[in-house]
């Protein structure tokens, strides 16, 4: 499945998009989470605070723990600030 | 009707395209936000704002029918631009028409406070210095957003 | 800044005017009335406003100054016309900038409430078998300006 | 002082603008609205109704019964419907 992160998650991780494949590991939102968090220090400081990461699965936003499948397309982005 | 673009914009010009040839339509209420030179205390040279292809399309045009089941609208137009903008250049413009001006007037109020708290847009600013940094989430603009219940 | 004209005006050059070479404004919120092909349940062909010279100008200058000490604005602007107009010309103007959206936006729909119920037009609308019809004040209106206390 | 008459008053009554002299008669709101009453049925016609009839003097509007004296501008006009 398709990662996007935005704004100062991307520039913290220096990644704006990657491909990640769904295992037993990694099957919904949360476990996904804990996956990206265990990749380094860098990551386990941009999700420390999940009250300011949104999450979005296929371009719609989640608030609870979702399963995910290969060809879903997940966002992480801080809260929006257009306008 | 939705438009996410890099493009400056003129309000006049698009208030006139959407009223043009109509004579049912007695209020009309825009809205146009500006990069301004201060914001939250420090000085603003430019602008750039980053959004989410697809994502922003799709929650705008979410956001715009939201409008029309609310209020009796005869027409609606969200322009929210993405790239980097200078002082004084207008960032999103939303217009409702309507026969009655209150109709209008809360139409407009609600897309931009909906705008504001959903639509996947991030804004950084750049100062005198050449710092860049990304604006945050402002807690008045939370409350606004829950005047109206989802 | 207040007009009172016969002359058809444009909505976008005006707000153009008004926030030109500015850098400062943050939200710029315009209402604009125009003539539409039915009211309160009967067909319109034209619209004629009298007015009150003198009395007009100061009711008009009167409004926006208690706008402008009930909100934070940079900039307001109130355009009203009389004479005889067409269907889907233009009316009447509001403008308000700010630093703040929720600012231009009670401003702006504040002055259109207090000038709805003060300032001194009468509109008289001519239907399509010619005849002429002063219009009756509306009870919205009347609960509309209530919203703001005197 | 000047008396104008706006609207549907002012095409009922068939004037625009009239000069009437303060008199003893004459003398505020109450006593001029009196007179005007008393000069024809369609004068008593149109002000029969007083929740339906402004009145400005010196283009300010007055809701209770001011002293005139010459020189004075006084309107009087239906709710208005502008806007």
């Amino acid at each position: 499945m398709k990662i996007l992160y935005f704004a100062w998650l991307k520039t913290k991780l220096g990644i704006s998009e990657e491909t990640v494949a769904c295992s037993a590991e990694i099957r919904d939102v949360d476990s996904l989470v804990a996956w990206i968090k265990s990749r380094g220090p860098q990551f386990q400081e941009a999700f420390i605070d999940m009250d300011v990461v949104r999450i979005a699965v296929n371009q719609e936003y989640v608030i609870t723990n979702v399963p995910l499948k290969d060809g879903d397309e997940v966002a992480f982005f801080p809260p929006v600030t257009g306008g | 009707m939705i438009r996410v673009q890099p493009e400056v914009f003129e309000t006049g010009q698009e208030i006139e395209r959407l009223t043009a040839g109509r004579t049912d339509i007695g209020a009309v209420v825009s809205f146009t936000g500006l990069v301004r030179d201060f914001n939250d205390g420090s000085d603003v040279t430019s602008l750039t704002l980053e959004h989410y292809p697809g994502m922003t399309e799709r929650e705008l045009e979410k956001i715009e029918e939201e409008a029309n089941s609310r209020w009796d609208l005869q027409a609606s137009l969200i322009i929210h631009r993405f790239g980097t903008m200078g002082l004084g250049e207008p960032i999103v413009l939303v217009v409702t028409a309507s026969a009655h001006r209150e109709q209008a007037f809360e139409a407009a109020s609600f897309l931009m406070d909906w705008l504001k708290t959903k639509a996947p847009f991030w804004k950084q600013e750049e100062n005198s210095s050449g710092t860049l940094d990304w604006v945050k989430e402002r807690q008045s603009d939370i409350e606004a957003a829950k005047r109206w219940k989802d």
